[in-house]
């Protein structure tokens, strides 16, 4: 199971804080935001970040998720 | 409080803060801070109560690595950051960062690279409660 | 203490400063503070005391001028400066500087300015103590 | 008469922090620097700011001083 966290107005988008994914080996972490993002269109209009396992992940490079790992989409911070 | 990268809901003392940055050094020449606080007006609305979320590890963790980085890139002897989650109120702490280091120049620029990166890279979100409603704050870009 | 900028013998405290900095507005965004302490080592030589002398009345006019100047400049809502007089020992408070803006640049500019002028346009000047003697300290050029 | 303040680094090479100067009709700042300076030249290798009524006083004006005027010769500053 891929575990999916949302934070502050991506979560109040989606409804939930967390949802969670079935693990298939080999999917990377863009093949779980092209899976929510019509389900969730609103909230994944505001997702510019993310972040696997606590890591940012760029866009650019697809590695295989591990059974198990964490997920986050996030919109820009405003902390401070 | 004697971790020098904290998430709380509490409030914080400059002085303490400042006691503690200084206390494993005599040779701390010039101490920088910077201190964010909630403004009881934001773009033209009336501003009662700010509320914050956290992805929390990981912005514990980049706060982490900001002081780490902060500190080799401007030779400081110390550096300590504090932010507060949860709900505050108009005129409240928000951040607070402290540098220190054994001449001026570098503790300034130290605490303005820490404030403008820690808003870049520390998942935190706020939003803004108002008379008539709540809105998250969109930074700009 | 409730002088905005002030000439002193005796310690002060961050928090009450900027306790009194952010009293009379709700709007303060960002507040920057500059805390000068004497080191225990300048130079290779060992430093046990700093002394101070001060053409006082004109100190505190450039303080002022220095107050209003960085308020107009920056468009800050209130700053602050005190500046010790008399003997420090290694380890304690010399000069602090806090300012509050709506928004942090100004203030941590403001504050960045404030103590680079300072340095330039005041008169003080101080003298290190150490067990082998003491020495006016000379400004680099 | 004329009040001259000596101060930090000065004060200390003059020997004194107050030393008075017989006034002159049209005296300005710079005739005082020019009769005290062979009299304490370590001193006044130092100097490289004067005030006059607790103002900067630039090198190129000459204004008449008034009697009762206060003079300081002062070396560079190192507060803060």
């Amino acid at each position: 199971m891929i575990t999916v966290l949302f934070f502050g107005p991506v979560a109040d988008r989606v409804g939930e804080r967390q949802i969670d994914v079935p693990f298939r080996e080999g999917m990377c972490w863009q093949d779980v935001r092209d899976e929510l993002t019509p389900r969730y269109p609103e909230a994944f209009a505001l997702v510019s970040i993310a972040a696997v396992n606590g890591e940012r992940v760029r866009d650019d490079v697809r590695t295989p998720l591990a059974d198990g790992a964490e997920i986050v989409f996030m919109s820009r911070f405003s902390g401070g | 409080m004697n971790d020098a990268v904290r998430l709380q809901l509490e409030d914080f003392s400059q002085d303490e803060e400042v006691c503690a940055l200084r206390a494993g050094s005599m040779r701390m020449g010039g101490i920088a801070t910077f201190l964010g606080c909630a403004r009881d007006f934001s773009e033209g609305r009336e501003v009662c109560e700010i509320g914050f979320d956290a992805y929390r590890p990981m912005a514990l963790a980049e706060l982490q690595k900001l002081r780490t980085e902060a500190i080799e890139r401007f030779g400081l002897i110390e550096a300590r950051i504090v932010h507060r989650l949860g709900t505050v109120r108009a005129g409240d702490n928000i951040v607070f960062i402290a540098t220190g280091a054994e001449h001026r120049a570098p503790a300034l620029e130290a605490c303005r690279w820490l404030i403008d990166e820690l808003k870049e890279r520390v998942p935190i979100w706020k939003k803004e409660i108002t008379p008539s409603g709540e809105a998250w704050v969109t930074p700009h870009p």
